[in-house]
Formats: structure tokens, C-alpha cells, sequence
């Protein structure tokens, strides 16, 4: 079975950052219609700091690696992306804690972990219009080319193209619970910030 | 944007230093956590931590001091502290007592301190409690929040727990007064101009000359209605209406009354519009045990206004009247 | 205009029965001739008076309580009180040890305060003493004084004086410490935007998006030049220039220093600024014994600042750190 | 030789309250171009006042009346105007004590009492643009009136006129002591507001 080493989580996470970075002004624009505009600059915040601090993260193994990455970003995030972001990557490292190598099954496994995280940090369900929507579709569609022994690669653009329609689906969505609700009708028609991140961030990391 | 700064991004810390410069014997500052404590911190009673986004002072740290809070922990302009922000305001006022935060009620926050509160419990065995303060009766769910937001009412919050720890009560007891002034605390607000976030640089949302935000929010958020502006007497009214039909308030009940200006609204009419709440309440047969008029929990420099009134009992009265020696509330 | 007031015509008096709803168990007011005292006066110490125009909120009447001001006098926004209304405060805060008037140095206050001390001297036997607060070191002469204007120094005046009193000193004595205040302050200040005067329901003057009035008087009075917006650390550093090139302050010296808001500026960014100033400070090696940070000395709703240094020796530390119990400063 | 009667100086101020209260508006314009703009609203707050308490004024002789007046005016008045027209007629009531008539002679000592009044409480003098501009000559006129024996009517009619020239020339005054000297270069052109009314409410006084 095809694995990733701890180079390549080491080498996505970089790409991560980059991706965020670049990303900080649309991000922002993204939270303005229903949000407070600032999803851009927290995120972006965090990553950078992971940028800075890079020499100095953890990478015993990929799970010391990852839960350094979530350490950094509960420190320097603020608003809700720093504990969401923060016990997603904490969460992984707990999953891929000792581990050099991951194949898929283990993988689905970690980013399982990254969605109980948020969960258990923000109590939100798929279709409360958040960063789930997109995180959860991806999740699953790991979870099934594991089962069907697909391949890194396709398995990689299925879990994209489940993000980027999970995503999509959340512009259907009048957020009836949590952040959104208050605008009600106005949060129609304009997708989650968090959850075009993802499907930005997956679609991105394919490029690379 | 026109403001007496020098950076967005270093707004923030200079503030903060230049509120402990103001007040170097009772205050501290945590420039790496943003975490502004008292200067003699006593280990022996309940620890208080409150804090969130900045852009609402003198809330937190003007509330720093004997007889209110232990540590304030600053957040970027409306934006929530990080969890390691929180824990770490924490481990630094940690008390053999344990710890209270006093958290308003916006996502971000919630999450921020509950996360925090975790790991302080888990990791270092300090005793965590926390209260969420959701006053405003304008909207149930907010921009910002899952139920009612937190606003001005926090800082009676801040008195009353404060004063009920420097009394020597214990974590449960406490809490539990904490509780008790939320349960019974209501606030209500509008803007007459909008604020600006520096570091976005330009309002966050317009209002015509002769408009008004009715039921805005101390990051102004949206509120009930956009209304014309109408006069200090009726927007008195409004407010005292609604805030009392809320809880209830009704004849006969002793109240702490809050008169809080945004930030941009001059004393004058502050204490004129104090005027205008307090016939309301008389009005209505309520008894004033107290009053604050001033810039206690401001969005920045919103021009504005709300009222927070507090049901009070014996229990409640003592604890407001205890003394509190702090650079934005003294009694 | 966009006001949280009814009407213009009756802002004055319904602000202060709003400021004594917030205290009454310290503050009483005579609506006839708007003078606002203490509840409980003192009849065996010098008598303190001060006031003027309305519009600089807290001040005059926040400043009226124990270690302070017996009396503030309250006259239309931005002009002086009648002779009759202060003579009228000289008589009902009679005291055997007599009676100071502390004004700022406008002509229409110096004309009403001097008309109603002679009155209270001539037909009633007061002994009245007068100090003239002329604090700005922006203009000579200006558009409402013969002299420098009177600023925010004046707040440091009134504790001075008040404390002076309250420990029994007799009417010379309290003159000669509030002349020797008096002597060692200046202020100086600068706009962001202009005031409303609410008769008149529009700006006083305008200023473009990136402009600031440097010099600029509590009244919204023109200054010394208008120039582009810049950094809070630019700001502090010519502001403290000119003040201490004028008296001069020089290294070694011991100051109070009040950083005032005039009225739109938020607390975030006063504080902020007291960084910068003390800083600058430092750098002259100036010693802060005490800093005030707040809106004390307010032009109604105008953004903008002013620096005040009070050069201090032992007597006056002592009397500025002497206990003072009002609304809007308590030490 | 004429006399004025009390109840012709009683109509006399009553006309002076319709005036200056007519020109509420008018005399604030004058007062804002170097002033603060309040100037028409001081004076006409202590002149509305003095209507307002006409039936308690006292009428026992010229000086107790115009010494009420100048008690209403000191009492409600604030400003520089205040003290000044408030001492002005306070002064002319000492001045015309007990009397019942005037004649040009004592009109002219009332009217010098008003000026020493004023100086006294003021500090200004002639030239320093402010009312006395105009009141110094409309007084020296009445004497000079009177020194030739002159008939009321014509006397008024020159104190009118150098009131107006005095005001008038206020103009070319760049204020150097006082209230306007700061605006400095600002104030030429422009007359005295104070200066400027007294020549108003003469003029006008005349066509009643
Ligand atoms: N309880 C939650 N669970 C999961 N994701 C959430 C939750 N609340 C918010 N989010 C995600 O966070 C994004 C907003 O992040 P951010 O702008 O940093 O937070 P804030 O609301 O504090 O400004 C939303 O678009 C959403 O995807
Ligand atoms: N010291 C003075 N002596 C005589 N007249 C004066 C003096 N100061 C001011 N005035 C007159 O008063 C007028 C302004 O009155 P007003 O607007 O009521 O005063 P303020 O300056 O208090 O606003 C001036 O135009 C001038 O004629
Ligand atoms: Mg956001
Ligand atoms: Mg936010
Ligand atoms: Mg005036
Ligand atoms: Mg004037």
C-alpha cells in the first residue's frame, strides 16, 4: 500500500501556509457578507507564525510534527479560526502520534480526528454552514478510496472535489444555527468562509 | 480613517502600555500574551480573568484592580483572544482557589476560554470555572454569537464577582453569584454613527444623517430596526420598554442602572440621556439602588448609547456597593 | 446635527439633573441658576467655585465633591455664566473662611466672576478671592481672551485648591498654592475634527479627511496651524516640545501629567497616546510623579487631545495625591 | 429746556427690547465672522427677559428703573454682554437716582456713566474695537448737544450718526488688545458686533 512520508505532511503543511498567505485578502472577503471580515487575517496570522517558527516545530514523527503546527496556531490565532484550526491540527497529532508514515486508512483516520476536534471545540454539525460542510464530504471521500484501495493520487482530487461541492452546497444554506443565523436570509446565496477555505486549500494542494 | 495612532497593528500593545504608564502602581502588562494583571495579585482568594477583543475600553483592563478583576487578556480589535493567550493569564494569576473567567457570549470567546479552561484543568490541575454573560436583549442570535451576545452588562459581572472574591467566597460561591447577575442583567443599545476598526479603515457600516442603528451591537453588529433619529426622551423609552419587558422588571424592584457610551458620545449626552432613563424607570415604579453614567463597554468610537439595568437583592446590593479600586470604577 | 439630546434650549439643565441622578448622594443642583454643589457642604473651609460655558463635561460640575470644587457654575454651551448666577454660588457656598473663584481666562468669565465677587464683598461682606487659569501655550490672545486661554490645567487647579482647602488652609493660602498651580502649568491640544454646538446644530469649522487644527482652543477655537494627520508619536513629540520650551520644564523636574480627551477621542486612543508622551518624556528626563489619562476638559463632542505638564515640588505633589472623592475624579 | 420723561425712557427701552430682539439673528452673523457667533443671542436673552418681567420692574423714578433693568440683564446674560450692557445700565440708574426727567445735560451724564461702567468692568477703551467704538461718540454728541443747547430731536439725530460712524469705522481696526486681537488680520473689514448694534438700536430708536 502506497504511504505518505513525514517529508511530504511536512512538505503539505509548508504548501498550507502558502496557500493561506496568499489567500489572506480573499479569505477576509469571503467572512464579510455574513461575517466580520477578519477570517483572512486570523488564519493567515497562525501560518505565518508556523512560516516563522519552522526551524523550531517538532519532527520526531508525524504526529509531534502536526501537534506542534496546532500549538502554534492556539497561541497566535485569535476569534474562532485559532481553537477551530488549533484542536483540528492537536487532533491529528493525537491520530498520527509515533507515526513516520501514513497510509490511506490512516490517514482518513487522522482527518477524522481533525473533524471530532472541531466538533468536540464548537459543538457545529454538518449543515450549520462552517468549515464542516467541506472538511467532513472530504473526510468521507478519503475514507471510501481507502476502502476501495484507490491509489494516493486519485484518492487526493475525489476528497478536493468533495470539498469544493461541499462548499458549494453551503451557498443553499440559511444558517440556522451559530454564527450565521442572525442574518438569516442575508447569509443565503454566499457560501462559508471556512468552508471555500477548504475547498481552496485541497484544490490548491493538488497543484502543487 | 482619522485616529490618534500609529499602526493598526501595533494599536493593541500600546495601548495596553500606555494604560499600565497611567497607572504603573496597580497595573501590569504581559506583552507577549497581551495580558494586563494587577501589580499585587493576591493568591489567597478566587482569581477573576475577563477580557476578548479589544475596542471596548476601558473594558477589560480598566477593570483590573482590587475588588473587580485579577487579569484581562486582550484580543486584537473585535477579534477573541487565543486559547494560549487565555491559558496563559491563567497560569499567570493562577490562585489556590481556582479561577473564574468571565466570558461574553460571542463564538470566538467562548470557544478561546473554554479551551483554555480545559487546558488548565487537565494539564496543570487549576481549579477553572466560567460564567458567560449574554445580556443584550436585542437579538437572540447575533453576527458573533450562538444566543445573546454579551455587552455592557459584563461589567456589573465584573463588580459583583469581584467583590464577592475579594470577600474571601469560594470558587462555587462566586460562580454562582456571577451567575445569579446574569440571570437577572439586561442591556439594550443604538448607534447614531458607526464605529471604525482600524485596522480595516473605514466604517463598518453607514447610517444617514438622521439615522439611528436601534439595538446595535458593541462591534456594530446590526440590530432591531434602522430608524430616524428621534429624541433622548423616546430612545429612553424604547429602551427601558423593551430591557423591562424582558426579564421582567416590574414595580417595586431595586435596580443598578448603566448609562454606557460607545465611545464617541460626549458625557453631556450621556448624562442628559441619564436623565431621560431615570424618569422612565421612576415612571415605572422602579427603584434606583445605583447608577453609572459613562464609557464603561464602548465599540470603539461609535457614537451612542445603551442601558443595562440589574435586578438586585441584598445579596447583590452589598456586593456593588463593596469597595473596587480600579482606573475605570472606583466606589 | 446628530444628538442624543431633546432640544438644545434645555440641554443644560436636564445634563446636570442627569449628573445629580447619578449622584445624588453627593451632588445637588439649583436649577434657577444652574449651579451644581455638594450635597454636603463645608462651611468651616474655604469655599471653592468654578465653571463657565457648558460643553467641557465632566468639567466644571464632575469636579465638585470632597477635596475639590464646593460649586460649579453652568452657563449656556461655550459662554460664561451671568454675574448673577455665580454670585448667586458665592452666597449659597458662603463660608466663614471665605471664598475662591477659579476661571479660565475668557474675557466674558473673567467680566461675570470679577462683577460677582465685588457684589458678594460689597453688599454681603464674602471675602472673595480670584486665580485666572491660563494654561495654553498654543496662542497669546485668542478669540474669546485677553491673555492665554484657560485649558485643561484648570482640573489640576481645582484639586490642587481643593485639597489645599479641605486641610484647612485659610483663603490666602489656598489662593497662593492655586496662583503657584497656576504658574507651573500649560496644556496644549489639537483637533481631529471639529465640535457641534447644539444651538447651532453644525460643525464650528471643517477640516479635510487627512487634516488636524494643531493649537486648537476648547472651544473649538483656531490654533496655530492646519496641518496633514500624523503618527500619535509625532503628535506627543511637538506638543511636549512646545510646553516645555515654554515654562520651561527641564531635566530632573517632576510632573503631573493629564492626557485629555475632547470629547470624540476614545479612551483606546488616549491611552495609546500616553504612551507617546510619557515616552517623550522620559527622553527629557522628565519624572512623572502622577498621570490622568481621560476626557476632563471636553470641547462637547470634538476628536482630539491636549497634553498638560504641572511642574511639581513637594507641596503640590502632596496636595495632588491628597484624597478627592467627585464623579470624575477620585483619588 | 426739554426734558425726557420716566415714561419716555420707559418706552424708550421697551422699543430698545423690539429692536435687539428683531436683530437676534442679524447681530450673531456680525459676531461670527471674529467672534463665536452669540452675540445677538446673549443680548436678546436678558432684553427678552426684561419684557417678560415688565409689570415687576421697578417705576419709582428713571434710576430705579433702568437699575431693574440692569439687574435682569445681569441676572440673565452670560457671556461678555452680560456684564457689560448689565453694568451700563446699573450705572445709569446710579446715575439718574430719584430723578423723574432728564434734560440733554443729564442725559449725557447718564449716558457717561454707561461708558464708565462699561471700562470699569471691561478695561477697554476707545479704539480697541468693541461697543465702546460706537458709544463713546454717540455720548460725546449728546454733550456737545447739549453744551450748545440744542432741541432733543436734533441732538438724537447727531448722536445717531456719529454712533453709526463709529461703528463703521471699527472696520478698519485690526483688533490689537482683547477678544478679536488673535484672529488679528482676520478682523479687519469687518465692523465690532457690539459696536454695530449700538448704532442699529440708535438708528432705529429714532424712526419710533
Ligand atoms: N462552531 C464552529 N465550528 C466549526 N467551524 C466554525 C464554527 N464557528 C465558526 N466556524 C468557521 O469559522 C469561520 C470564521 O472564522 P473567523 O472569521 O476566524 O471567526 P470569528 O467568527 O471569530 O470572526 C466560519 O466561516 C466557519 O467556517
Ligand atoms: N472688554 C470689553 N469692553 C467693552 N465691550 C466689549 C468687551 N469685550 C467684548 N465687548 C463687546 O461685546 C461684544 C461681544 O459680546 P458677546 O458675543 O456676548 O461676548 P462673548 O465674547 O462672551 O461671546 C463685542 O462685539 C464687543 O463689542
Ligand atoms: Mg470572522
Ligand atoms: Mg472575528
Ligand atoms: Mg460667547
Ligand atoms: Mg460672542
Amino acid at each position: 500500500m502506497e504511504t505518505i512520508s513525514k517529508d511530504q505532511v511536512m512538505h503539505t503543511v509548508a504548501a498550507m501556509c502558502d496557500i493561506i498567505i496568499k489567500n489572506e485578502v480573499p479569505f477576509c472577503e469571503l467572512d464579510s457578507v455574513a461575517g466580520d471580515g477578519d477570517f483572512g487575517m486570523s488564519l493567515a496570522k497562525g501560518f505565518k507564525q508556523i512560516q516563522a517558527q519552522w526551524a523550531e516545530l517538532e519532527t520526531d514523527d508525524i504526529g509531534a510534527f502536526l501537534k506542534s503546527c496546532g500549538m502554534v496556531i492556539t497561541e497566535h490565532c485569535g476569534g474562532a479560526s485559532g481553537p477551530i484550526w488549533g484542536s483540528a491540527f492537536r487532533g491529528m497529532g493525537k491520530s498520527a502520534q509515533d507515526k513516520a508514515t501514513l497510509n490511506l486508512i490512516e490517514l482518513g483516520e487522522m482527518l477524522q480526528a481533525a473533524v471530532d476536534a472541531i466538533q468536540k471545540r464548537g459543538g457545529a454539525k454538518l449543515g450549520d454552514k462552517t468549515l464542516l460542510d467541506a472538511l467532513i464530504p472530504l473526510v468521507e471521500s478519503i475514507k471510501l478510496s481507502a476502502a476501495a484501495q484507490s491509489a494516493l493520487l486519485p484518492a487526493f482530487q475525489e476528497a478536493a472535489k468533495a470539498a469544493v461541492e461541499g462548499a458549494e452546497k453551503t451557498k443553499l444554506i440559511t444558517a440556522t444555527k451559530g454564527r450565521a443565523s442572525y442574518v438569516g436570509e442575508r447569509s443565503i446565496n454566499f457560501p462559508d468562509a471556512g468552508a471555500t477555505a477548504i475547498g481552496v486549500i485541497a484544490t490548491e494542494l493538488l497543484m502543487q | 480613517m482619522k485616529k490618534l495612532i500609529n499602526t493598526p497593528e501595533t494599536l493593541v500593545v500600546e495601548m495596553c502600555e500606555g494604560m499600565v504608564k497611567a497607572h504603573p502602581e496597580h497595573l501590569a502588562f504581559n506583552a507577549k500574551h497581551k495580558i494586563v494583571t494587577r501589580k499585587q495579585p493576591n493568591k489567597q482568594k478566587v482569581s477573576l480573568i475577563s477580557g476578548g477583543g479589544s475596542g471596548h475600553e476601558p473594558a477589560h483592563a480598566g477593570f483590573v484592580g482590587k475588588g473587580m478583576l485579577d487579569a484581562a487578556v486582550c484580543g486584537d480589535v473585535f477579534a477573541s483572544p487565543s486559547t494560549i493567550q487565555v491559558y496563559n493569564a491563567i497560569l499567570q494569576t493562577q490562585s489556590e482557589a481556582g479561577t473564574l473567567l468571565i466570558v461574553k457570549n460571542y463564538s470566538g470567546d467562548c470557544m478561546n476560554f473554554d479551551a483554555a479552561a480545559e487546558m488548565a484543568e487537565e494539564d496543570d490541575d487549576i481549579k477553572v470555572a466560567r460564567v458567560y454573560v449574554n445580556d443584550d436583549v436585542a437579538v437572540k442570535d447575533s453576527l458573533y454569537t450562538v444566543g445573546r451576545r454579551g455587552v455592557a452588562g459584563t461589567i456589573l459581572v465584573h463588580k459583583i464577582a469581584g467583590a464577592a472574591a475579594e470577600e474571601g467566597r469560594d470558587l462555587a460561591g462566586v460562580k454562582a453569584v456571577a451567575e445569579k447577575t446574569i440571570a437577572n442583567v439586561r442591556s439594550m443599545g443604538f448607534a447614531l454613527t458607526s464605529c471604525t476598526v482600524p485596522a480595516k479603515g473605514s466604517p463598518t457600516f453607514t447610517l444617514a444623517d438622521d439615522e439611528i442603528e436601534f439595538g446595535v451591537g458593541i462591534h456594530g453588529e446590526p440590530g432591531i430596526v434602522r430608524e430616524k433619529l428621534t429624541s433622548a426622551t423616546d430612545l429612553a423609552y424604547r429602551l427601558v420598554e423593551a430591557i423591562c419587558a424582558d426579564l421582567p422588571f416590574v414595580a417595586g424592584d431595586e435596580v443598578a442602572l448603566l448609562v454606557n457610551g460607545f465611545g464617541g458620545t460626549p458625557l453631556q449626552e450621556l448624562y442628559l440621556f441619564n436623565l431621560a432613563v431615570s424618569h422612565e424607570l421612576e415612571a415605572r415604579e422602579l427603584k434606583i439602588h445605583r447608577t453609572l453614567v459613562g464609557n464603561y463597554m464602548t465599540a470603539i468610537d461609535m457614537a451612542g448609547a445603551s442601558v443595562t439595568l440589574l435586578r438586585l437583592d441584598d445579596e447583590l446590593k452589598a456586593l456593588l456597593d463593596a469597595p473596587a479600586d480600579t482606573p475605570a470604577l472606583k466606589v
